[in-house]
């Protein structure tokens, strides 16, 4: 029989981040023996190349698709139409309307993910003090639910101000540029929270640059080996990621499963994914993987060369 | 014909210049003709001949923006061959061309050394040595205005003042002048003839074109003659009359060419009155009536095609009115016009009148196409027989009728955009130098076209620069000078001395009436 | 004498420092030294790309092709630096500036010998520069901590005050400023904008100097892609991601006329001054930065309207009544 | 005077219409296109698949419904770099309509208006100011989208009545979708309209020669005006479909479209100079630009990569004939000397 082939679609080529979940998609594959990882997407971040994409994997008649979305709405026609040809649809890290999709991988839970990055920075504050948003684009499903989550437990952190919250677009220019207007908006400014591994980087960037290493603590989501000069030169003293790796790991046996084993996505249901244990679905059969991860000082070695 | 020959020189200088055999042609046109030309150090010869007769485009050989066809062009009696205008220059030669060959958005200054200012020792242009420099030459022409000007800030005199500055600015053994006094006033004009003279004194060779008969008996020493791109005679000024050069450059016997035309004016087709322009024109009057041909006379840049492009519609009149056939209309543009019945088939041929790129059936049907189609629909068939007539009428040669117009002759040209007028079967035709640049087989079918038109009863305004055209076609001709009717002649009037004085404004005793 | 203060780049100048009062008056940290030498580096790859692009569209032609090339050029350097990180700044400058002048070359010889209009020529060697990043780097990027600390440190080195990105900026502009208005080249590019035809005849030749201006376009670009990569400390593909329309817009906005022949240094470097102030004061007066593109666009509107009215030429005269009164 | 006897006969045409067709572009292009449909069948299994190949006409179709019209607009010498700005604009108003509780039949006639408001926009700017199109358009472009961006800011649009979706992803009958239907009708309309018709013929007059156009009656103001409301209108049916098909609005809709739109135009055998090109010939190169996308979307080539075949196709189409008649000159003038 042939292998079954599993499309891990990405929001955009090239970023460090899905590069490693495909390398955990192939992990996947590897265990499973007869699986076939085509891993593709758009090479820049939006909803109508991804949409390019699914099209061309409709065709290609491939048994499952895993998708990290560039938008919530925009792709749930084109996905539906996959549903339709008898394909596989799931989404993991940035997720689609569940119309969309049969189940949605979350990294973790969103409430945790909110907790921590808000964590991250009030650990370092203990008098409280000034805090500031730089997000990704606008439309970034993730982002927008786990600043939400954030503002539903700033009451935990009495003395943490969020002053602004400003959107780097995930392109790095843009994310320094906006980093630098905070620093000289807010110049009594704290802590940057990015829960974007395009825009921490650049905002630490932005930290050294304005000599404010020791005043301005960057925090939030990143990857540990684009975040290690960051953590040495002391513009960040902590931030979180889950492990990308087991991302795209568990997405492709949670494909693999839903598309071969006849495992129906419902909510309440149980469904195995290796090495990874089980997802448990809630009502809109989402579930989370694992909790976040905090990388610092003294961790930061060890995982700065995996990804 | 009456070839003029040299007699032996005089003078036993031999030319600087000496060009024989000169030959250029263009797509459809042979501009120059196996022309000779010599030009003398310390004197000023002027090139005399009809507007197209190839004086610019020898002008441009000499300079090196054109390569010949054919013959040669020696230099101190070595032959040269000019790949470049640098070429040029650096043999020496520099001209003020008929065109302004200057650059709006620099100082006047750059404008008269671009391509050769003076370097500082880091190869950057030395400013203050190029202005310094500049403003002597400006100085020595008597020039208004400073090196440091914008060009755009000029006005078209001292525009032309900067293009002699330029030529002057390198240090030439020969300067070409075309028409150099076309745009200036008197004063500037004397100026200009104290440089030639100190330019003479120098021992250079010049060049000067020139339409104007008075300026020519001036300054010049000797005398060249073409005649539609074929040389017709030379000599020395001190041997030759005004009248005969006349002669000499008009040349053909006028009656030959022109068909004869029963003379049978109709009633008033046409009155303006009063058109007025704020720069270009102001005050024209006059009446137009059903069969005739009403001739424009004037120099270039008389303001004629100006004024007949506002009476089609393409610029505004701050005043006056328009009557056709006694009814006062207001025409806004080209189309109202042509609703109307005025059409024009202007000067600028490549430029407004051909649309090249197309097909010739379709530039004919342009205007037409309401006629040829139906709800605004194309109808090919209908296209075809329309252009079939008109092409046929006008004895049109093109290889087919679907041919890129742009691939025909000037004449060839020229006539399918008269047969593109008139197939809308308009009641007055503008023709602007209807015969400019087409060879004389054209010519002859343009003129006997448009006598057989007038006799249909069309109402042709003919403007020429041409003066045998104006006196062989016209039933009356209005004269302008400087955007104002100098006068109107007709009959016994018209005579080609009378026309170049009222068009030049020269008032003289031999005839009774000073305009 | 009034002629001889430039009118356009002095209204411009004025609406910049209008805008920069207004935004003092809302924000006063706006205006202090140190922010608004920041507000200049943050405008200097923009200055110097706008600097190129005038040239090009003083010659009647026009260059989408600079941000491509400022990200390949930009990947190129960074994926060298990541191979041989012992390499020495003034290699890697020599490097970007021949790689992007390469690319600026290919531009120019198809529209000099080709005759292609430089829209399509540029049109598609944007989208191949592009697709040549993603071929060459595997979609990969290039991060910050791969690059050497040199590599990374020169733009933002601090001389005399002022970063050396600033610095290159000012060079630029002053080196420009001598070329355009002290050089055969500056001037002939003047003329061959101005009157082509004319141009002819006093023996400019106009494909080759719109080659040369789609080279120095080129060069300017690929110096700009190094200082743009080792700035924000990162490389891949989409960098600078339509920033070929801001430096468009930037030209236009500073006067600089699309059909050739009309503009100045001045305008350019004007030109994007005003969109990197506007740029950096909305965040600064809280207005939400979805307001920058509808302004800037307004800016190119009333810039290239109002432009086409001072510019408008005035006619030839024949009345001689008329021009007397003139 | 008409001289009957011995009028010299110049005959209509002097190639037959299929020998023109043979050597025209449209035969070269619909050539390539030929290669890359075989080429795709042997290089993909799933490549001749009736529903794989409907979808993969959502490539193209919306982009080439802007391309007509910005065909006519090219000939005629202008250029509008602003339609994706529109098609933003216009799905932002129809979001906005939404939030209001507009059926499908306003929201047609909101995405419609906008687009013509927008190209009417830019129709004044460049015939009555009489500025250069391409300086008003990249400005509009920022201004149009700079609208959606203040609209929307952050948000999106989304809610739209279920019927509204047949726009963008209802069928008409077995594998043939609604913008099929709309592709083929917009195509057939305009091929009417500059080959068949007045206006058509007045379009080519005023790209080749603007002056001698105005010269011989052709109200060359008017007609750019109307080409510039076709256009905005075109950019208001696309946002319709584009819209529909997403199911959503986002102020970055539509991001970079105008470039393709001109590449397909271009790719066409349209002059972007005015003066020349076709309707059957932008069909074609849509097909071409849909054939080429699809095919190495199915190897799984990235976009990116696939823009450089089409960067490369755009050069080289134009390219390789001037080069040919280069090199051929050359050894004639060779064998001359
Ligand atoms: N500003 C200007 N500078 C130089 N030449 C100009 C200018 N404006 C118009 N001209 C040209 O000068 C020429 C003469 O002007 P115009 O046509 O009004 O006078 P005319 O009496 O008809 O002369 P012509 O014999 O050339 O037809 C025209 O070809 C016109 O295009
Ligand atoms: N570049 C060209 N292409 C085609 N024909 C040309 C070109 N230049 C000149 N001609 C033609 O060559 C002939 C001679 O033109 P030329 O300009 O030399 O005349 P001219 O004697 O200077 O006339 P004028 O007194 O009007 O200036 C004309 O028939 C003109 O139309
Ligand atoms: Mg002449
Ligand atoms: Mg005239």
């Amino acid at each position: 029989q042939d292998d079954v082939r599993i499309a891990v679609v990405v929001k955009a080529l090239g970023i460090g981040f899905f590069e490693a979940a495909a390398q955990g998609a192939e992990e996947a594959a590897a265990e499973l023996g007869n699986v076939e990882i085509i891993y593709t997407g758009p090479t820049d971040t939006t909803a109508e190349g991804q949409i390019e994409v699914i099209n061309a994997l409709i065709a290609q008649q491939v048994d499952a698709i895993a998708i990290s979305a560039n938008d919530t709405d925009a792709l749930v026609p084109a996905l539906q139409r996959a549903m339709q040809r008898g394909i596989t649809v799931i989404s993991w890290d940035s997720g689609v309307a569940p119309e969309g999709r049969q189940l949605h991988l979350n990294p973790s839970s969103n409430p945790l993910i909110g907790n921590m990055i808000i964590k991250l920075a009030a650990d370092h504050l203990p008098d409280g003090g000034d805090v500031a948003l730089l997000s990704a684009t606008t439309t970034s499903t993730n982002q927008n639910i786990w600043m939400e989550e954030m503002n539903k437990v700033m009451g935990d952190y009495p003395g943490v101000n969020v002053v602004a919250t400003v959107y780097g677009d995930d392109l790095a220019d843009k994310s320094y540029r906006e980093a630098t207007g905070l620093m000289q908006s807010y110049p009594d400014l704290d802590a940057i929270i990015a829960p974007t591994s395009v825009g921490i980087v650049a905002a630490a960037q932005a930290v050294v640059d304005a000599g404010k290493v020791g005043e301005v603590n960057v925090t939030g989501l990143g990857l540990p080996s684009e975040m290690a000069g960051a953590i040495e030169s002391g513009a960040s003293q902590s931030f979180a990621i889950w492990n990308p790796i087991d991302l795209g790991y568990s997405a492709t046996m949670l494909a693999y499963e839903l598309s071969q084993n006849d495992i129906e996505a419902v909510p309440g249901a149980e469904i195995p994914m290796g090495r990874m244990g089980t997802l448990t679905l809630d009502d809109s059969n989402e579930g989370a993987m694992a909790d976040p991860f905090v990388y610092d000082a003294s961790n930061i070695e060890d995982f700065k060369s995996i990804f | 014909m009456t070839t003029h020959t040299a007699p032996a020189n005089r003078s036993d200088v031999s030319p600087v210049v000496s060009m024989d055999m000169i030959t250029k042609t263009f797509p459809g046109v042979t501009a120059l003709d196996r022309v000779k030309l010599d030009l003398y150090p310390g004197q000023v010869t002027a090139l005399v001949g009809e507007n197209g007769a190839g004086k610019s485009t020898t002008v441009k050989i000499l300079t090196g923006i054109y390569q010949t066809d054919g013959g040669t062009i020696r230099i101190d009696d070595a032959p040269v061959s000019f790949a470049s205008p640098n070429d040029a220059a650096k043999a020496g030669i520099t001209a003020i061309h008929q065109e302004t060959v200057l650059f709006d958005e620099l100082s006047v200054a750059e404008n008269i050394y671009i391509g050769h200012a003076p370097r500082t020792r880091f190869g950057l242009i030395d400013t203050a040595a190029m202005h310094a420099a500049a403003a002597k030459l400006l100085d020595d022409i008597g020039a208004p205005f400073s090196s440091h000007t914008q060009l755009r800030d000029l006005g078209i005199a001292n525009k032309h003042l900067v293009a002699i500055a330029r030529a002057l600015s390198v240090d030439a053994r020969v300067v070409i002048m075309d028409e150099p006094t076309a745009a200036l006033s008197h004063k500037e004009i004397e100026e200009l003839y104290t440089l030639v003279e100190t330019l003479k004194s120098q021992g250079k060779a010049i060049l000067f074109i020139s339409h104007k008969f008075d300026e020519i008996f001036r300054i010049a020493d000797r005398f060249t003659v073409f005649r539609d791109g074929a040389f017709v005679g030379d000599g020395l000024i001190a041997d030759i009359t005004e009248d005969a050069l006349v002669t000499l450059m008009v040349g053909r016997s006028v009656d030959q060419i022109f068909p004869d035309r029963a003379h049978t004016p109709g009633e008033e087709v046409l009155k303006v009155v009063g058109y007025s322009h704020p720069t270009e024109f102001a005050d024209i009057t006059f009446t137009l009536n059903r069969g005739e041909i009403l001739g424009f006379y004037g120099l270039v840049g008389a303001g004629r095609s100006e004024f007949m492009q506002s009476l089609f519609g393409i610029t505004k009149p701050t005043k006056g009115v328009c009557r056709i056939n006694g009814e006062i209309k207001i025409i806004r543009s080209p189309a109202d016009a042509v609703n109307n019945g005025i059409v024009y088939v202007p000067e600028d041929r490549g430029k407004q009148g051909a649309v090249i790129g197309l097909p010739i059936f379709q530039n004919i049907t342009l205007p037409s196409l309401g006629r040829t189609s139906s709800r605004g629909f194309l109808k090919l068939a209908e296209e075809f027989k329309l252009a079939r007539e008109y092409a046929a009428r006008l004895d049109l040669r093109a290889a087919s009728l679907d041919q890129d117009i742009g691939n025909l002759s000037g004449g060839n040209q020229q006539k399918v955009v008269i047969a593109k007028w008139l197939a809308t079967q308009p009641q007055v035709i503008i023709l602007d130098e209807p015969t400019k640049g087409i060879d004389i087989g054209s010519k002859a079918a343009v003129h006997k076209f448009m006598a057989e038109l007038a006799a249909q009863g069309l109402s042709v305004i003919m403007v020429s620069s041409e003066i045998p055209e104006v006196i062989g076609m016209s039933d009356r001709v209005i004269v302008m000078r400087d955007g104002l009717i100098a006068s109107e002649l007709s009959g016994d009037e018209l005579t080609p001395e009378t026309l170049v004085r009222h068009a030049a404004g020269i008032t003289t005793s031999t005839e009774g009436t000073a305009p | 004498m009034m002629r001889h203060i430039p009118v356009r780049e002095t209204i411009l100048a004025s609406a910049i420092l209008l805008l920069i009062v207004l935004i003092a008056s809302r924000f006063a940290g706006f205006v202090a030294p140190a922010n608004l030498a920041n507000v200049f580096n943050d405008t200097a790859p923009l200055i110097i790309l706008a600097l190129g692009q005038m040239v090009v569209i003083l010659t009647r032609c026009i260059d989408l092709s600079v941000a491509a090339n400022l990200a390949l050029t930009g990947m190129a350097v960074a994926m060298i630096n990541v191979a041989f990180p012992g390499l020495p700044i003034p290699f890697i400058l020599a490097i970007a500036v021949t790689l992007g002048a390469m690319m600026g070359a290919i531009n120019g010889v198809l529209v000099w010998k080709l005759n292609i209009p430089p829209i399509v020529v540029t049109l598609g060697t944007m989208t191949i520069f592009r697709g040549i990043i993603f071929l060459i780097s595997d979609g990969k990027w290039v991060n910050s901590h791969e690059m050497s600390p040199a590599f990374t440190g020169f733009p933002r080195a601090a001389f005399l005050g002022l970063p050396v990105l600033s610095w290159i900026a000012i060079i630029t502009v002053v080196a420009f400023g001598v070329m355009m208005s002290r050089t055969q080249f500056g001037r002939s590019i003047f003329a061959v904008g101005g009157n082509p035809h004319a141009a002819v005849y006093t023996g400019i030749n106009v494909g080759r100097t719109q080659f040369g201006a789609f080279v120095v376009s080129g060069a300017l670009a690929g110096l700009t892609g190094y200082l743009w990569v080792a700035r924000y400390a990162v490389a891949y593909v989409d960098i600078a991601g339509g920033f070929e329309l801001e430096v468009v817009a930037a030209c236009v906005i500073g006067g600089i006329s699309i059909a050739g022949g009309i503009g100045s240094v001045g305008g350019a470097v004007l030109g994007a001054i005003f969109l990197g102030v506007v740029k950096n004061a909305l965040p600064v007066v809280n207005i939400s930065p979805f307001w920058q593109l509808a302004i800037s666009g307004s800016a190119i509107l009333i810039a290239v309207a109002f432009n086409a009215r001072s510019g408008r030429t005035k006619g030839r005269i024949i009345l001689k009544s008329a021009e007397v009164t003139q | 005077m008409t001289n009957t006897t011995q009028t010299r006969h110049i005959p209509d045409r002097l190639h037959s219409r299929a020998a023109r067709l043979f050597k025209s572009w449209e035969a070269l292009l619909f050539a390539v296109a030929i290669a890359i449909f075989v080429v795709n069948s042997f290089a993909s299994p799933y490549f001749l698949n009736a529903w794989n190949l409907s979808d993969a006409t959502f490539n193209f179709t919306e982009k080439a419904m802007i391309a007509f019209a910005m065909a006519l607009l090219i000939i005629s010498g202008e250029i509008d770099l602003s339609v994706a700005s529109i098609i933003a604009l216009a799905s932002t108003a129809m979001g906005l309509a939404v939030q209001y509780g507009a059926g499908t039949p306003e929201l047609v006639a909101i995405g419609l208006t906008v687009g013509l408001l927008c190209g009417a926009f830019n129709g004044v700017f460049v015939t009555i100011l009489g500025l250069p199109s391409i300086v008003v358009t990249i400005g509009t472009m920022s201004l149009f989208r700079g609208i959606s961006y203040i609209i929307l800011g952050d948000d999106a649009f989304r809610g739209y009545p279920a019927s509204f979706s047949w726009f963008g992803q209802g069928y008409i009958y077995w594998v043939f979708t609604v913008e099929m239907l709309f592709f083929v009708i917009i195509a057939v309309v305009y091929a009417v309209l500059l080959h068949k018709t007045n206006f058509g013929r007045a379009v080519y007059a005023i790209g080749n020669n603007p002056t001698g156009a105005l010269f011989s009656g052709i109200r060359v103001a008017r007609v750019k005006f109307i080409l510039f409301l076709l256009t905005g209108l075109m950019s208001g049916v696309a946002a319709i479909c584009l819209t529909s098909r997403l199911g959503s609005t986002r102020p970055s809709i539509a991001t970079g479209m105008e470039l393709e739109v001109v590449t397909m135009v271009v790719l066409g055998g349209v002059n972007i100079l005015g003066g020349s090109g076709t309707i059957p010939g932008v069909v074609i190169a849509a097909f071409v630009m849909g054939l080429v996308t699809f095919g190495l979307g199915l190897l799984n080539v990235p976009g990116i990569v696939m823009s450089i075949f089409i960067g490369l196709l755009l050069i080289g189409v134009i390219a390789l004939p001037r080069l040919w008649a280069m090199v051929s000159a050359q050894r004639k003038a060779r064998k001359i000397a």
